[in-house]
């Protein structure tokens, strides 16, 4: 941010996302800007050097508190490790936002956030109702320790659950971080549910973007997109092609471009004095071929990026 | 030790050889490259296990697994290849495994202190106990090997070819020392190439061939022709060859000369049909002024010109038909992970390389300079140390180069093995197509009087101006050397 | 050869492992059934090109931690210029030449600067990686899907006349490629005698800072390779992909018998050593292992490799 | 003792050149400022720590790419001791332990096994963590807040007489006796003897099996105390920490002045070592670089160091 102190008097608001990457922290980063914009506030947009480092996003909050920036809106990698990371902040007089996942401890003004149980749960629903309450599931998780994720998974299990006819017959592959290996992961959990005409499986659940992408690139290398049904997290152009060639049921999507709007709004109102409440929702949506022509579902699916 | 057995994979290293040293002897251990005295010598110090055979000690029995038990047991071995840590100082070397502590911690001060007397002893007061050994030259290392077996105390001393890359002085310095430890009640197990001194210094000797014990006995009056007799299991040949030899073109010509720190002046020629000789003390700089020449070190001043090519890198040597053997084997010398026909044709490699061409290229030097191995796609670090020389020196057989620059190329080789490279140096200079010129460093005065047409002197990094060998002397190059006793 | 032989029997050991237990698992043959070994073939293709240039750079004394940050520069590469228009050969061509340009940039900081390989290629992995996230606005680069993309894919029922997927010829002939320029040329004898002893090679007359070059480059252009498949797999140019994938090529070739000491390299030897942990992965997922299990059965079989083989070694060294 | 000296001299130029940068940035001396050093120091604990154990193991002729898993593995162990109720210290000491004993496996597989460093400890790497990740279940594991977490937390006011976080003492003490033992010891000559030349070591009498099984016990240890330090940051035993931190941790030894060749290593070297890359770190990010720009610079840094190093290296020889 260049010559961030020289227009004194600015709000400058810091927001740690956990990635910089994925497209959906650059819809959090459009909509940080647009808040910042509406309200006349600098936003500082920094995440951690290596995704899934908890200990470099310690490093980052660290280096805005020492560098004094007026709040900061953080999504923790981890629920436990950034505790004290905040606690030190708000000692610090600055306040924190806690934004896309939970943090175990009270010391923010404010958690904005998607219900992560509910959307896997939604995703579970929709599978039993595609698949008549009977038939094998697939879940593959997304990364060992990732709070969100691991939400969303036991809230597909929880949903599942609930239909004696459903049965999961692997949840205990992980995709892993990156692209590749979550292709691959996905190639050997078809491979190993394969019989003479296709697929022993019925249904598929994958918790996040890169995991939805590695088993969708997976399912159409081995010519079962379409056979088997799919439903994945979180938004990417290549799965609302997917879904329109009938090779996913759907995706589950956040709103990430209300959630960094309203990360950054809460705690701009909060350090105006104005009162927040502690938890607030931005909404989980499911994306099917049947609303994909909506209006307000085609501004999440391909949300407003930032440059 | 009696009855000792050893095998690598096929190789019979030792088979049933017995061998007995008296306390307060000298003992000579002679043989050709390969004939196993290292090997007989590392089973004794603990570093190899035998196969066969016991060992006694002050009549216990001794049965080391490591040089640690061996060391404790009071047996005390100068290896061979030369075995320090490079970055350690000469002082840490010297007391390496053996460190004095007080109080849990080094004590530095015995420790340097002790070294400077051995040293002292050794009659190199001048080498820097801080110093890092890494930067002392080959035959300092040698002189804090030897310092290093002598700090220890010892019952049972063995040098493996100590001298060989000692100067004349400093070698009858370490008899001397020997002489007065053996007086103490050491027994002393000597090995080495160079028969008079075996023979000098020597109370007894014993001649291994092939792995097994030949023939012992006291030096006393015996001729070394009868040992080499022993050794080569015949009748030994003519020394030092020589036909008569026809001076042509200049190939190598340098003009005032200067490297970094040595050599500070030097001024040469070498003609084709020629060999010439470098003799100087250690540390002269003979060995920069080879590398200087080849292109490896830096020229600071001067003129170079080898075979009309100025300054030029290695490659280009090579090219233009100059070729050079290091006296650092294992440093530099040779590759010792490839094979035999790799390292002997590395120069001069074709396009393409296949088992068959490197066998039928590397048949002809192999067999000229008798190189004893087992196949030439054999790697070059499993041959015994004298054999590993002669792949060294073939290189330059196989490259078929006109200029030979040889930095100490006999050492480690055993007498008759050395007589085939003598003879293979006097008929590449008397060849009749394309006769070679050579330069040769050597420490060893009879053998450098022997090959050279003439000599130059290096003293401190000069050059002196070349004789003619037959004009001099050792008495006089000698003197040269060492400044006439300034 | 032998050395090779070695190699082969642990990778046909794992595989009868593997397919004892998933029959006794599911009943049928699946793990050799044709469409996975195919699949194993097709995961393996990626790690092991580039473990045929990381063969030649660690046989000639080097080694080349920059290698996963290359073949995300190189998939980057690839898509920009695919999505700017390129036609696919040309865009995979610009890719491979990322991959020759980040081996020359290692070469000549290794000859030039003097600092071991170890340190200029954390640097330069560190460094190619920002580039790649740079180039891709930190992002991934989606490319339109073109016949690239079918170099690793699963076989299409009227290609089964190929019996595998071109990028796994592919693999093969350059496999071929380098097993014969190590063994059978020149060069290759100058860069095991770089490797064996850099200062006897330079007595000898090898120009061995360009040895070295040549040999990053070359290993660079084959990493290169290895990011187009990486490619061609994801049709993504993603930064973020291949993160630590340098250790499991390194792997490969070392329980393929080279040694990191240098001097030695095994071309067949390489490919299979990648296959041995495709089969193990593979298996071990198909198994439904979990994944520490997965993670524990692999690093004991690296190290178990390599000690065999080099107890082996011992016994006929 | 010049070693360090150049070591510490390219610490002061990273370090003045980020002060004048920030200062040109926000107008104020933030950088130099003591919340923003002690900040500094307390990042620099960890991979600090742990390469304290990698100078020893490093300096012995050895590596240890497992150091990132063993960090994990500690926390874990810690965590699982302090939530099944055993005290801050105990749980602590376990830590350390499991550290120490990983070390040991190192230690036994290099000398037994007779397989190189590299791949003992690259099968460790996976292994351990897979160990890690077994034992937490696959999660992370919580544990309640004890003063174990204050280890490396910012000074609260009542405790600024301490002017750094214990951690960082503890670092500084550690450090001194790591410093004692290699310089001044038996053990350390052995150690050195052993990284410079083996052979000539095992000839001297000293048993290099044992040296080496100390050294990578030791390492262990203080990777172990690096894993506290890490559970003290994060308050979680967190199975997937610390992935990568290996090569952060070599990448200091090396910047410190060892050779990765063995024989010589540099205590205080290695902490500036540590202490340069997190202040590019800390400057980088307080500037507001991008990932990218910040990871190139790094990258450059890293190879610039240690080039610069080997320079003046060969000119004094
Ligand atoms: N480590 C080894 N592996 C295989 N063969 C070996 C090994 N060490 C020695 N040999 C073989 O054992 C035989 C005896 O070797 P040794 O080194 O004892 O000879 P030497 O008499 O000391 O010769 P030199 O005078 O050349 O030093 C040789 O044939 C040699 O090739
Ligand atoms: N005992 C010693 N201690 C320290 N440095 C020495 C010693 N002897 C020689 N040097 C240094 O070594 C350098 C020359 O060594 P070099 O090996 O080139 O000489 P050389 O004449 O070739 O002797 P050598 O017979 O060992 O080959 C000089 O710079 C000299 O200062
Ligand atoms: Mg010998
Ligand atoms: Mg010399």
């Amino acid at each position: 941010g260049g010559g961030a102190r020289k227009d004194a008097g600015k709000l400058r608001i810091a927001v740690i996302p956990k990635g910089t990457t994925h497209e959906f922290w650059r819809a959090v980063h459009a909509g940080a800007i647009k808040a910042g914009e509406e309200l006349g506030v600098t936003i500082e947009w920094k995440g951690p050097l290596q995704e899934n480092d908890r200990e470099e996003q310690i490093k980052v909050i660290e280096n805005f508190v020492t560098r004094g920036v007026s709040g900061i809106a953080l999504a923790p990698l981890d629920h436990a490790a950034l505790v004290q990371p905040v606690a030190n902040a708000t000692r610090a007089n600055i306040p924190v936002v806690i934004f896309d996942s939970d943090l175990k401890s009270d010391d923010y003004v404010s958690f904005v956030a998607t219900d992560n149980f509910k959307g896997g749960a939604l995703a579970g629903e929709a599978l039993a109702q595609a698949l008549g309450g009977k038939g094998n599931l697939i879940l593959l998780r997304y990364a060992v320790g990732s709070a969100s994720t691991t939400n969303r998974e036991e809230g597909f299990l929880a949903a599942v659950a609930k239909y004696p006819g459903l049965k999961v017959v692997s949840s205990n592959q992980y995709a892993g971080v990156t692209t590749e290996t979550g292709f691959q992961a996905s190639e050997n959990l078809l491979a190993a549910h394969k019989t003479a005409t296709g697929l022993s499986v019925d249904g598929i659940f994958c918790a996040n973007e890169s995991s939805t992408f590695g088993m969708l690139r997976a399912l159409v290398d081995g010519g079962y997109a379409g056979k088997v049904h799919f439903i994945g997290f979180d938004a990417s152009p290549k799965f609302v092609a997917a879904i329109k060639a009938g090779q996913m049921d759907g995706m589950v999507l956040q709103n990430p471009v209300n959630m960094g709007y309203l990360a950054v709004k809460t705690l701009v109102q909060h350090l105006r004095g104005q009162p927040v409440d502690k938890r607030i929702d931005t909404g989980a949506t499911l994306v099917t071929k049947a609303n994909l022509g909506d209006p307000a579902v085609a501004g999440l699916v391909s949300p407003a990026l930032a440059p | 030790m009696r009855g000792i057995g050893k095998r690598f994979g096929a190789t019979e290293a030792l088979a049933a050889v017995d061998l007995s040293v008296a306390s307060g002897e000298i003992h000579a251990l002679l043989g050709q490259n390969g004939a196993g005295k290292s090997t007989l010598m590392k089973i004794l110090s603990g570093a190899l296990v035998p196969d066969a055979g016991s060992i006694e000690l002050d009549g216990q029995p001794y049965r080391p697994r490591n040089p640690l038990e061996g060391r404790r047991a009071g047996v005390a071995m100068i290896y061979q290849e030369l075995s320090l840590v490079p970055h350690l100082s000469v002082a840490e070397n010297v007391f390496l495994g053996v460190e004095p502590t007080r109080r849990g911690l080094l004590d530095r001060v015995l420790m340097r202190q002790r070294t400077r007397e051995v040293l002292a002893e050794l009659g190199s007061p001048d080498v820097d106990p801080d110093a890092r050994v890494d930067a002392l030259p080959i035959a300092g290392r040698q002189i804090v090997e030897i310092a290093r077996a002598l700090a220890a105390g010892c019952r049972v001393l063995v040098l493996d070819e100590p001298t060989s890359s000692l100067p004349r002085p400093d070698a009858d310095r370490l008899f001397a020392t020997m002489r007065r430890l053996a007086g103490q009640g050491q027994a002393i197990v000597y090995i080495t190439h160079f028969l008079e001194e075996a023979l000098a210094a020597g109370d007894r000797y014993s001649v291994l061939r092939d792995g097994r014990l030949v023939e012992s006995g006291a030096t006393a009056g015996v001729p070394p022709e009868r040992i080499v007799t022993a050794m080569v299991g015949r009748a030994g040949s003519e020394a030092y060859p020589r036909s008569p030899r026809q001076a042509g073109e200049a190939l190598l010509a340098i003009d005032n000369l200067a490297g970094l720190t040595r050599p500070n002046d030097a001024s040469l020629t070498v003609h084709r049909g020629e060999v010439v000789g470098i003799f100087g003390l250690v540390g002269s700089g003979r060995t920069e002024l080879i590398r200087a020449i080849f292109g490896l070190d830096p020229v600071l001043r001067g003129d170079v010109r080898v075979m009309g090519l100025g300054e030029a890198a290695p490659t280009a040597r090579w090219r233009s038909g100059a070729g050079m053997v290091s006296e650092d084997r294992k440093g530099e010398g040779l590759a010792v992970g490839l094979s035999v026909a790799d390292n002997l044709m590395l120069t001069a490699f074709g396009p393409w390389v296949t088992a068959a061409g490197q066998r039928a290229a590397s048949g002809p030097v192999i067999g000229e300079l008798g190189i004893r191995l087992a196949d030439p796609l054999q790697p070059v670090g499993q041959l015994s140390g004298g054999n590993q020389q002669k792949v060294a020196f073939g290189r330059l057989l196989h490259h078929d180069v006109d200029l030979l620059l040889l930095d100490e190329p006999t050492r480690g080789i055993d007498v008759a093995s050395k007589a085939a490279i003598y003879r293979t140096i006097d008929r590449l200079v008397t060849r009749a197509d394309r006769p070679c010129g050579v330069l040769i460093v050597g420490s060893y005065l009879p053998e450098l009087l022997g090959i050279c047409d003439r000599i130059a002197v290096m003293r401190r990094g000069t050059l002196a101006p070349p004789v003619g060998a037959a004009e001099t002397s050792e008495h006089a190059l000698l003197l040269a050397a060492s400044g006439g006793g300034n | 050869m032998r050395r090779n032989l070695v190699t082969l029997m642990a990778l046909l050991g794992a595989f009868l492992l593997f397919a004892i237990l998933v029959h006794s698992e599911t009943g049928d043959f699946g793990f050799v059934s044709g469409p996975n070994l195919e699949l194993i073939l097709r995961q393996t293709a990626i790690v092991g090109t580039a473990a045929l240039g990381m063969t030649l750079i660690i046989a000639a004394g080097g080694i080349d931690l920059s290698a996963g940050a290359v073949i995300a520069l190189s998939t980057v590469v690839l898509a920009a210029a695919l999505s700017a228009g390129l036609s696919p050969l040309a865009a995979a061509i610009l890719g491979v030449l990322a991959g020759a340009a980040a081996g020359a940039l290692n070469g000549i900081l290794v000859t030039v600067l003097g600092v071991v390989p170890f340190i200029v290629t954390l640097g330069t992995m560190l460094a190619l990686r920002g580039v790649a996230k740079g180039l891709a606005h930190e992002q991934k680069i989606d490319a339109p899907m073109t016949w690239v993309n079918s170099a690793l894919a699963a076989l299409k029922p009227e290609d089964r006349w190929m019996l595998f997927p071109p990028g796994v010829w592919l693999t093969v002939v350059l496999a071929v490629l380098v097993g014969v320029t190590l063994n059978y040329t020149r060069f290759g004898r100058h860069l095991l005698a770089v490797g064996s002893n850099e200062a006897a090679a330079r007595l000898a007359g090898v120009q061995v800072g360009r040895v070295k070059r040549r040999v990053y480059l070359l290993g660079g252009a084959l990493v290169g390779v290895a990011g187009v498949f990486q490619f061609a797999r994801l049709s993504v140019g993603d930064p973020t992909v291949a993160t630590g994938l340098e250790l499991d090529i390194i792997a490969a070739v070392v329980i393929g018998g080279a040694s990191l000491a240098g001097g030695e390299g095994w071309v067949l030897g390489s490919l299979l050593g990648a296959l041995i942990m495709t089969v193990i992965r593979a298996g071990g997922s198909q198994l439904g292992w979990s994944n520490w299990v997965q993670e524990i059965v692999t690093g004991a079989i690296i190290v178990t490799a390599v000690a065999i083989d080099r107890i082996r070694h011992r016994r006929h060294g």
